[in-house]
């Protein structure tokens, strides 16, 4: 390396640690990191441009695939935003399949994640174990809706497949099973020395940062704020559904693992009291197909956060315009934060922190961050200033 | 020289890329590792070095922005490569069909070898046609594998 | 040079049964590595998957050899040749087939600790020949991973000279025949050592240097085709090279047991061995590079220190 | 409903002419029409009285003759105020908020890029997410281009 100079790595688009496309290109003095670019947009499809072109029902699996791991939120939010133009009464049956369907979403997820960062830290066998015990919320996939990871469950005026008697048994056994064992995961999560050694204190998020750059989420819960949009603004039935909202304060990327290993569980116990007081009822509601004109902001807990679709209709069968913001992307500015200042060998997992899903969020490129004081930095001002303190 | 086709058939690694699509393929292309269904019963590792690998396993439609790093991640290869476009979005980058940054399948950028349908297929189905490919370079393959 | 002498050499406890040796560990390795992750490993290559490290070399042998343009061609050529033949040549002095190995002299520890230096040099040399980002951050790990364990690995390899009080690995083998072995004498330089070889094989507590998920392959990102077989035979012959030392330094090496021949007891302890390597590589994650350093220099030096202290009062002989 | 009317009463104290209007669409759901010089002042009194720390994100809207900025900002996470102003076509000038709210420097990056709006006073309105070889100054999500035109524009600019 030349003297005194710094190296730059690029870490992407093709990378092991990174199971999407993206290019963050950093500048390394020695194992220190200091400036940290990502340029995305590999990602980028232009699916917003689509929803314009297609009429309201086609729309419904285009939203389906911006992301795979959380395409039930997309779809639960799309869904929503569009039953609020036409204002219809979803069947209350709807709703509560709804809430099963996202909370076991939110299992599958969170244990998809907690497998990639034991992977990206070298701890295969713990990836192995969970992702192997994953498939056991795949099969209940499986079974419900008959597809493991694109489940089409929601239509606009309800759900497409009832959840039958036989199927309660079956989701209420592998959750049994799937809850005792993620206790045993959770435990050694915080017991296990090497994880701790290589997850706290890295990537540290203060909660001022997190809230000042509008981080979302496991990340922002992680710094022990409690904002849940489950809790904060209720949608289908979660206003009836009593759980609390899984916070930690120790603002690391250990913190996020346990408050992801917490929500799973509580996500169980979600599931059933839902399965237990559904009411019974058909599950869906003859939907015209012209909407009116209107617009509607709705927002969804997705496993990541808060996920936000805005829709403008104009009367005609196809969108005006369709926004949508995925979590991914109101992290980003938290994500380079977290990297200043720390090793290159932290890096994947710092990364892996936000559970970055670039097929969702892939709109955006960060340079530039703003600390406590008003001015803006640039880059170099900020390398001086996170060096020397 | 069938020692050599024995080899080759028999330790297949594989180098995975994302060129923009849903991710659905990629995580069932991991859970394809996991215990359940093992890839490496048939010798198959994921690699993280293009320099290391045989298979190109290529997911989603390519964006134009990853248009020329995919092919640069295919040329620094070396000689026996093969292609596999998993999932219908790479087979003919179809959901994204009107997006306008999407390119269409890989078939537009890569000589590709098997394709894989479904949206997104199941780890037995990839896991399939990884195996007709091997069988396909031994030269046995049966009629329909292409 | 008598015919016997070069057979042993050329055949027997020399260079062929040495590579199937090397080829069957790292099926072994890669077996418990796997039924540890609660999965099969490799299967369908010969029964049970034997064949599979043999399909692997073979494939690699037959593949497109690429030596980019930047890097400097020499040292890129040399690098898999070197890594393939110091651990070969050091399993010479190891005892197998008998109580002395092919060639025992006098200080032929010493060349064991001279030759795994050895290694990690050419390591580096190998990163830092392919110019590459990675590999340069790859062998820049390597030898700061070798700066933390030199020096442990080094007082717990003589502390069983010391206790034998000769610097050659045969006769250690006779004096623990003739005494307990000293895995039961000096329990801390086992555990040590054994901390040291998974540093050594860099293997994952210690595999920053080829880090998959953070920096691509490390220093072997470049390397392809008939050098990524040599350097794959190569890590394999360091895995039977640090298991047979394991062996003969604490586990008594080979040595006949009512007559069963030396032979198959170093087979079944080294197997042993190589065992507990992949049970230890398949229960941690891996640890940052300044984290190994100031972790051995912390933890491990000190302890190795009081175990030559312990020796020198006694308690070791 | 008490919370949103203190909200929207709160604002129209402050904004008097400036709010164009103001509608309480549903629990938790504000829209404000207001100005769109006065939008540096309503974010920061925002910000500042009733502690609106978060905005979840910025929507530009294609109206043929203007295009539309939404800033959806959330009060205490629950009630979304979505604070609404119109650019003329003609002069696409905004002014940005990244001083108040840091977090916007990723929205109002992508809007520049997909609908051409210059916000003054950005750090770094540099090229976002669409890929190198785009042609520069088209802007895809403006109704004028459709998905073909869009296409052959891209492959003419590649050959």
């Amino acid at each position: 390396m030349a003297y005194g100079s710094t190296i730059k790595i690029p870490f992407g688009p093709q990378h092991p640690a990174l199971k999407e496309p993206t290019n963050f290109l950093f500048e390394v003095d020695g194992e220190v990191v200091v400036d940290v670019k990502p340029r995305l947009g590999y990602n980028h499809r232009g699916v917003e441009k689509a929803f314009e072109y297609r009429t309201y029902v086609q729309n419904i699996y285009l939203a389906e695939r911006i992301c795979g791991i959380c395409s039930d939120a997309h779809t639960t939010n799309y869904t929503q935003a569009i039953e609020e133009l036409l204002d219809l009464d979803v069947p209350m049956r709807a709703k509560y399949i709804r809430v099963i369907i996202a909370e076991l979403e939110r299992i599958h997820s969170h244990a998809l994640w907690v497998g990639m960062a034991a992977h990206e830290i070298g701890f295969d066998t713990l990836f192995m174990y969970i992702w192997r015990d994953r498939e056991t919320v795949l099969d209940l996939f499986e079974m419900i809706s008959g597809n493991r990871i694109h489940y089409a469950m929601n239509t606009i005026g309800g759900v497409r497949r009832d959840i039958s008697e036989v199927m309660v048994t079956e989701i209420m056994k592998g959750l049994d099973f799937l809850e005792k064992r993620l206790e045993y995961y959770t435990e050694v999560v915080k017991t296990d020395k090497t994880i701790s050694r290589r997850t706290s204190y890295i990537g540290v998020l203060k909660p001022e940062d997190a809230v000042d750059l509008c981080a979302v989420g496991p990340t922002l819960r992680a710094s022990g704020i409690a904002n849940d949009v489950r809790m904060d603004d209720p949608y289908a039935v979660y206003d009836e559904i009593p759980f609390t909202i899984v916070t930690h304060e120790s603002c690391d990327v250990l913190g996020r693992v346990i408050v992801r290993c917490e929500e799973m569980l509580e996500s169980g116990k979600i599931i059933r009291y839902a399965l237990k007081n559904m009411p019974e009822g058909e599950i869906r509601v003859k939907a015209p197909t012209a909407v009116p004109q209107g617009e509607v902001v709705s927002r969804v807990e997705a496993p990541r956060g808060e996920l936000i679709h805005y829709v403008k209709s104009n009367g005609t069968g196809k969108p005006h315009r369709y926004k949508v913001r995925s979590p991914t992307l109101a992290n980003i500015p938290a994500l380079c934060k977290m990297l200043l200042g720390g090793y290159v060998a932290d890096i994947p997992i710092v990364l892996a922190g936000i559970d970055p899903c670039f097929s969702c969020m892939d709109r955006m490129v960060f340079v530039d961050v703003r600390t406590n004081e008003k001015k803006i930095w640039t880059m170099q001002q900020l390398r001086g200033k996170e060096i020397r303190n | 020289m069938n020692l050599l086709k024995w080899a080759r058939t028999k330790s297949p690694w594989i180098i995975h890329f994302n060129t923009g699509g849903c991710n659905g393929c990629d995580i069932e292309l991991v859970a394809a590792l996991t215990p359940r269904f093992d890839l490496e019963r048939f010798g198959i590792l994921l690699k993280g070095s293009p320099r290391h690998a045989d298979m190109l396993v290529v997911t989603g439609p390519i964006t134009l922005q990853v248009k020329n790093r995919l092919v640069r991640i295919y040329d620094q290869m070396p000689e026996p490569k093969n292609v596999v476009a998993v999932g219908t979005c790479a087979t003919s980058g179809a959901p994204f069909q009107e997006c306008y940054n999407v390119q269409g399948g890989i078939d537009t950028v890569l000589p590709v070898d098997v394709y894989v349908a479904g949206c997104p297929p199941k780890p037995e189905a990839i896991i399939d046609a990884i195996v007709k490919l091997i069988q396909k370079k031994d030269g046995e393959g049966d009629e329909e594998g292409k | 040079m008598e015919i016997t002498s070069l057979l042993n050499i050329l055949i027997f406890p020399g260079i062929i049964f040495l590579l199937a040796l090397a080829f069957f560990y790292e099926w072994v390795d890669r077996k418990t590595f796997a039924r540890f992750q609660n999965r099969y490993g490799p299967l369908h290559t010969g029964i049970h998957g034997v064949l599979q490290p043999i399909a692997d070399f073979f494939k690699l042998l037959a593949k497109e050899d690429i030596t980019p343009s930047a890097s400097d061609k020499l040292t890129f050529l040399l690098a898999p040749i070197f890594y393939f033949a110091l651990p070969l040549a050091t399993m010479f002095l190891v005892p197998i087939s008998s109580q002395t190995s092919l060639i025992a002299f006098e200080g032929d520890l010493i060349f064991v600790i001279f030759a795994f230096t050895m290694m990690i040099i050419t390591v580096f040399l190998a990163g830092w020949s392919s110019v590459n980002r990675f590999s340069t951050i790859g062998s820049m790990r390597a030898i700061l991973q070798m700066i933390g364990y030199e020096i442990p690995m080094v007082l717990v390899m003589a502390s069983p000279a010391m206790a034998a009080k000769s610097l050659s690995i045969s006769r250690i083998v006779e004096w623990q025949s003739l005494h307990l072995w000293l895995v039961l004498l000096q329990p801390i330089g086992f555990a040590i050592l054994l901390v040291c070889l998974l540093a050594e094989l860099q293997v994952v507590p210690f595999d920053a240097p080829e880090a998959e998920t953070e920096i691509v392959a490390g220093w072997k990102t470049e390397f392809s085709g008939r050098k990524l077989a040599l350097f794959q035979l190569g890590r394999d012959l360091k895995l039977v090279l640090a298991s047979a030392l394991i062996t003969s330094l604490y586990l008594g090496g080979a040595h006949s047991l009512l007559l069963i021949p030396p032979i198959i007891i170093f087979l079944a302890k080294t197997a042993l061995t190589v065992v507990l390597l992949s049970f230890l590589r398949a229960a941690f994650a891996r640890f940052r590079i300044d984290q190994v350093v100031s972790g051995i220099w912390k933890y491990l030096l000190p302890l190795a220190t009081l175990q030559v202290i312990l020796i020198q009062f006694g308690f070791g002989r | 409903m008490k919370k949103e009317n203190e909200i929207v009463e709160s604002l129209k104290g402050f904004l008097k002419e400036n709010l164009i209007k103001v509608t309480i669409q549903r629990e938790r759901r504000i829209f404000a029409h207001i100005k769109s010089d006065a939008l540096r002042d309503s974010i920061s009194y925002l910000v500042r009285k009733l502690d609106v720390k978060h905005l979840s994100t910025i929507t530009a809207i294609d109206l043929d003759g203007e295009i539309e900025l939404i800033y959806h900002l959330t009060y205490k996470g629950s009630t979304t105020i979505s604070i609404r102003i119109t650019l003329s076509k003609k002069d696409l000038k905004a002014s940005t908020i990244t001083d108040l709210i840091p977090g916007a420097v990723l929205y109002e990056r992508e809007v520049h890029d997909l609908f051409g709006i210059e916000f003054e006073g950005h750090p770094d309105l540099s090229r976002l997410m669409l890929p190198e070889e785009w042609p520069e100054d088209v802007y895809p999500m403006r109704k004028e281009y459709g998905i073909e035109q869009l296409r052959e524009m891209v492959s003419k600019k590649q050959s």
